[in-house]
């Protein structure tokens, strides 16, 4: 029993965390409106670092790596506000290579296809199955080649040609295109069940850690800043109001981040445990997200409220995340109907 | 104890009532700055032509000089006939204006006060530093006295609308060796003024109303201090005193009618289960603890008007509502987005307001004082807990 | 408009108070396990005050003041931990001079008869009608006469002697007696429908002022504490956790004061914003008296959790009264099911 | 990153579960507290014949010297099993044992260690003040040395079981000049000595355990002090460092427990309108967003063993393990009132031990530091913000 990274898994996450950090700092999103957030050329050289492909088993043409090495990853992106569609091409190739779709998984993987994400409307859920009817909203459309759509009972990757594009939209978060497609009894390009492969749940598990690293940023730009800013002669941190918010956000970064390492062992070790591993994660990363993206606003005072600072993007990315992969109103509902673990 | 309005109170409320009626803008404010600016000065023109202009303000300078009951009236019905707030009208009509009546001299007053009204000009306001936020007395924009005339460098932030203002009431440091409350004038300032440069400050919101603004030797007449040198921080807090009771009306009324709406969205709204967002327990709780809350704001301000017409003092009710008006609006915009579900995060569509609401909600519990400021000064100066 | 007590309301709050705090000091609940808290004489001493009848027109035999009369006087026998069985003398004296029973009412109002107060157990709901049927929570069933029982429908006047005690029960709050009783198609001495008059809702009022009561002694203990009592060398209401802690404290009392002068007034003159207001209130009461109290704790620090100082007595009434005149969610149903008023 | 125990540790969970199953008290602990230390010597006793005494403590003091895998099995199925608590025998077996291990001389060790593991023994603690108890360090019980004697004159609150102990953790000030942390001593003491007088404070909850020691020139020998004289702070801080990880266990699966007792009378309890309470979707939601935290609690925990495992030093996770298991217990207690609905303030009956887990749950967020305290240690220690 280690629930903490081991030194090959430290690596990875320090890998990326430099790469990210030098390649894609979150500051840059200040200055050009940056969109798309990662265009096909740095596509090809994340997917060229393994990225895609860090979970899937080599035998399926992937890095053979597992679920915890994709999640200590996807925490990093989405501390730096990497685009959630990553989660869709990693769950493409994932479902592709499943499919037996080598030649497909194989573009995906090394970055050629681009594959988007997506979510339904609350009011008028759509039906995913071999084929596909309804309205999606569909983050990154933009010169994306597939998109792959999910919910608890299973995953379907779609040519996006095979769609119609119904509008365009405007998503609160600036860095992320948002358009409106709709499938009519649309034939998919390969469909997993829930029971063939857990997408949808691995899914969950790489959003809340893409939550996790909002969670995480927001937390170390609030303690900075505090640290940093006088007022009244003395760092603002030193004030118990803005120590104990501090405090309070430091421990949900620490209960996501336990469960996330945790979630992401039993999902793949204890599938009976899963769905409750999984959905608790989801809930309490969303919670995590937008409490501590939400305290660092006012942590920060009126710059927290501009875009003068990066704060306001991870309050809104916080809420597209909550979109993707269940709701925290779903994830509750199967928390509750869960069995007790051994 | 009660409620009760007299007759004549009760047609006042009718003649402003149909007024309001006939008279209230048919189109929504526009989003551009500029026609906003052109929007809100007709608008205030309108009102002075039909007699509502400065209810508050004495007659002599063109206002109304109504009692606090007709106000009351006023407001209440303002707010729920929906017509325009105050937006660029704010700063000179709640906040300069009356500075100018409590502390200005003769000539300040004639000069300042009638275009106010009459929908002339706007007013923009400039206290805030990058360094003095919570801690505004820490102010370091300077004025040294030369001659006729202050030259005045320094920098302010957080001026809403400055591009579209033609006053400012400015905080300078006229003392520097002075303690730090002490040394402080409250000027009025000519937007156009040389030397002055105004960068816009994009909010998370999208709007582009607050600014920066920078002082490079900029001359103030002297004569444009109002209640005295070194005597500015005093002169601000008596703005203060202008939040009697009668101030938290609009955005009560506001409040209330957000709740209302959001109410309407829940009957309206399926899950993704299929159910209305109502029938969901949870949400249905929430909405009514709000529902209720909001139902409170309104006897939380007429408890307070009612405490400021006997004592003829602000009380401890001006912090209270700031603080729990802007928490609750904060509240009610997080769950208008469990109930909208996915389109959280859709600012285009029909349910876009919610969303928006949400970014804008973030304003209210920093300006104006922070919510962590606000229950510093409860404890302190309500409950008597010490510094 | 004045939405503060007159005069003459404040010199009844005044006496009220004073009279209050000289012959019920809630210090005398920690040296002597005193109960009842109001035995025969003082009951009797009491109604001679007029306290009972206070709010009852002088056509029906009462004092001739209103709601808000009786709101601001039962805020301060809440804030002396005076026994709620008070609202049911109130409820019942006004339930017999509705109906035409003049002696009873009288002998209610000059203190000869006791009252006791129940509530259900909400898995067994009784029915109150012109008969009663069913299990009661029984509140100071001690020496009592006659029992009032309501609900949203009426409310019922009953002679203890026609009902069955089932058990002796222990209640949380160690200065109130509990027992549970029985009705059995038990006839009630006097019944009125909600139609007839609003007893439920004045109870309702009558209850959320006690629990006013609660929130504000609560916090002004807290207060008093925070001030005398140091820690690092400092008075602990310094530290911005505490006084923090009590600034939220305070505007819950300013809130459910508001609230509970605004609806004493519009259940008597607005009989459609009655039940909105009412039930408003009584929400807002139970979450002010429940978070002050449970606060108050904390700040008291250990003392607070000890039976010496009188915190405790609050935290307990604080759960006490929310059972009786309908739960929380009880009320919160109302509020969402009333009209918006005009 | 694994969850993975070895076949030996396995074989080992099994033989800790048998043997549990075999030998753990039948009938429950008694509320009397005389039959209360009766019964913890004796499942001592049990305990320390099984071969299960001190399961962290060294092989030459009676103890096991578990590695701290085979700690974590131990304690897990322990817990699990719902075997009785530490209760009395808490302070000894993990505060004061520890600590005399760690910075006793070894006469100490031999004369004081076996007994608390034989069942021989309970300890208490006398370590708060009535005016030092957030500010423990402020403590003022002073210690006079007189030849081969301290004299100690004082007072000791929150003393728990004071009445059925044997000896007490004392701190007490032997150099009033000194700066305050500097002169304070950690010193094993009598609870027969001479001198005293212990008075039992009612809790809120109804128990009796609290107490408050007086002492009147009580005699204890300089021997007694553990760890040098005038370094008592540094001493009683050593006790952090005992609470790894493996210390939170027991309460993360009593938690546990709790919550899904909880969760099935949310199934069983008819709310007033009908419904089982498990159907009215704030509850439940409540209940699941609460069944995830208490779910992640066990994560924090094993994260927590990890991380001491890796550097054999305690991390930030002991105040964050603590305030957050506090807090959350109090809400699952609140929660769980909103079940009970009106037999909320019955304390006799069927659901009875939910309103006294309500008023039980008070004493979490205060004793071993208040929440405040920890929320200051988090940010200050582990955060690095600024005192």
């Amino acid at each position: 029993m280690d629930l903490l990274p081991t030194e090959e898994q430290q690596q990875i996450l320090d890998t990326a965390s430099n790469y990210l950090g030098n390649e894609f700092p979150v500051q840059a999103l200040l200055t050009t409106a940056q969109r798309p957030r990662l265009n096909h050329d740095q596509l090809k050289q994340l997917a060229g670092m393994g990225w895609i492909g860090i979970g899937l088993p080599d035998t399926l043409g992937g890095v053979g790596y597992g679920l915890s090495e994709e999640a200590l990853l996807f925490a990093e992106l989405g501390r730096y506000l990497m685009p959630p569609s990553l989660v869709g091409s990693v769950l493409a190739a994932r479902t592709a290579a499943v499919r037996g779709h080598d030649d497909l998984a194989h573009a995906i993987l090394d970055g050629t296809l681009r594959v988007a994400i997506a979510t339904q409307q609350s009011s008028a859920p759509a039906t995913i199955s071999p084929t596909v009817t309804g309205n999606f909203l569909v983050f990154e459309a933009e010169g994306a080649d597939y998109i792959m759509l999910t919910d608890d009972g299973g995953a379907a990757l779609v040519a996006l040609s095979d769609l119609q594009q119904v509008s365009q939209e405007r998503c609160m978060d600036p860095t992320l295109d948002l358009t409106c497609w709709r499938g009519d009894n649309t034939t998919t390009t390969c469909f997993v069940t829930a029971d063939q492969d857990a997408i949808f749940l691995r899914g969950t598990v790489l959003i809340s850690a893409m939550l996790l690293g909002i969670a995480e940023a927001t937390l170390q730009r609030s303690v900075d800043y505090a640290q940093a800013r006088e007022q009244f002669g003395k760092p603002i941190g030193s004030f118990q109001s803005i120590k104990h918010y501090c405090a309070e956000m430091s421990i949900r970064c620490e209960c996501v981040r336990a469960m996330l390492y945790y979630a992401s062992i039993t999902l793949q070790q204890q599938p009976s445990a899963g769905p409750l591993d999984t959905s608790s994660l989801k809930a309490l990363a969303i919670d995590a997200a937008q409490e501590n993206a939400n305290t660092a606003v006012q942590i920060h005072g009126g710059m927290g409220y501009t875009q003068e600072m990066d704060i306001h993007l991870f309050v809104k990315r916080a809420q597209v995340l909550e979109s993707l992969f269940g709701s925290e109103r779903f994830h509750l509902r199967q928390v509750l109907s869960a069995a007790a673990p051994p | 104890m009660n409620l009760d309005f007299t007759e004549e109170q009760e047609q006042f409320r009718e003649r402003v009532r149909d007024w309001l009626e006939e008279n209230k803008p048919q189109e929504s404010r526009p989003e551009d700055s500029a026609e906003g600016r052109a929007f809100d000065l007709a608008w205030q023109k309108t009102l002075y032509k039909g007699g509502w202009a400065g209810i508050n303000w004495p007659q002599e300078y063109g206002g109304q000089g109504f009692d606090t009951f007709q106000q009351l009236i006023f407001l209440m019905e303002y707010a729920k006939s929906r017509a325009p707030g105050d937006h660029y009208r704010f700063n000179g009509l709640n906040l300069a204006g009356p500075t100018i009546i409590a502390c200005g001299d003769e000539q300040q007053k004639q000069t300042y006060l009638p275009p106010i009204l009459k929908g002339d000009v706007i007013w923009c306001q400039g206290f805030s530093e990058p360094g003095a936020g919570s801690d505004l007395a820490s102010l370091k924009t300077r004025a040294v006295i030369d001659g006729d005339d202050m030259i005045v460098t320094g920098s302010k932030i957080w001026t809403s609308w400055a591009r579209f203002a033609d006053w400012q009431q400015l905080l300078v440091r006229t003392d520097p060796d002075a303690p730090k409350h002490k040394g402080i004038s409250w000027v009025i300032n000519r937007m156009d003024n040389p030397g002055m440069e105004i960068r816009p400050i994009h909010d998370m919101a999208g709007g582009t109303d607050l600014h920066e603004v920078f002082y490079d030797e900029v001359r103030i007449p002297v004569k444009n201090i109002v209640g005295g040198i070194n005597n500015g921080w005093k002169v601000s807090m008596a703005q203060l005193s202008f939040e009697r009771g009668t101030a938290f009306m609009p955005s009560q009324i506001e409040t209330w009618n957000r709740m209302e709406d959001l109410l309407h969205l829940a009957n309206q709204t399926r899950l993704e289960d299929g159910r209305l967002a109502i029938e969901d327990d949870h949400i249905a709780y929430q909405l009514a603890k709000m529902r209720a809350e909001t139902r409170s704001l309104l006897a939380m301000t007429l408890m307070g008007i009612s405490r400021n017409e006997r004592t003829g003092m602000p009380g401890p009710e001006g912090s209270m509502l700031k603080l729990f008006q802007s928490e609750l609006y904060k509240r009610i915009s997080i769950l208008s987005l469990q109930i909208v579900g996915a389109e959280r995060s859709r600012l285009s569509g029909m349910a876009s307001e919610w969303p928006k609401m949400f970014l804008g909600s973030f304003a209210n519990t920093l300006g104006g004082g922070t919510s962590e400021v606000m229950r510093n000064i409860i404890g302190e100066r309500h409950l008597g807990l010490p510094k």
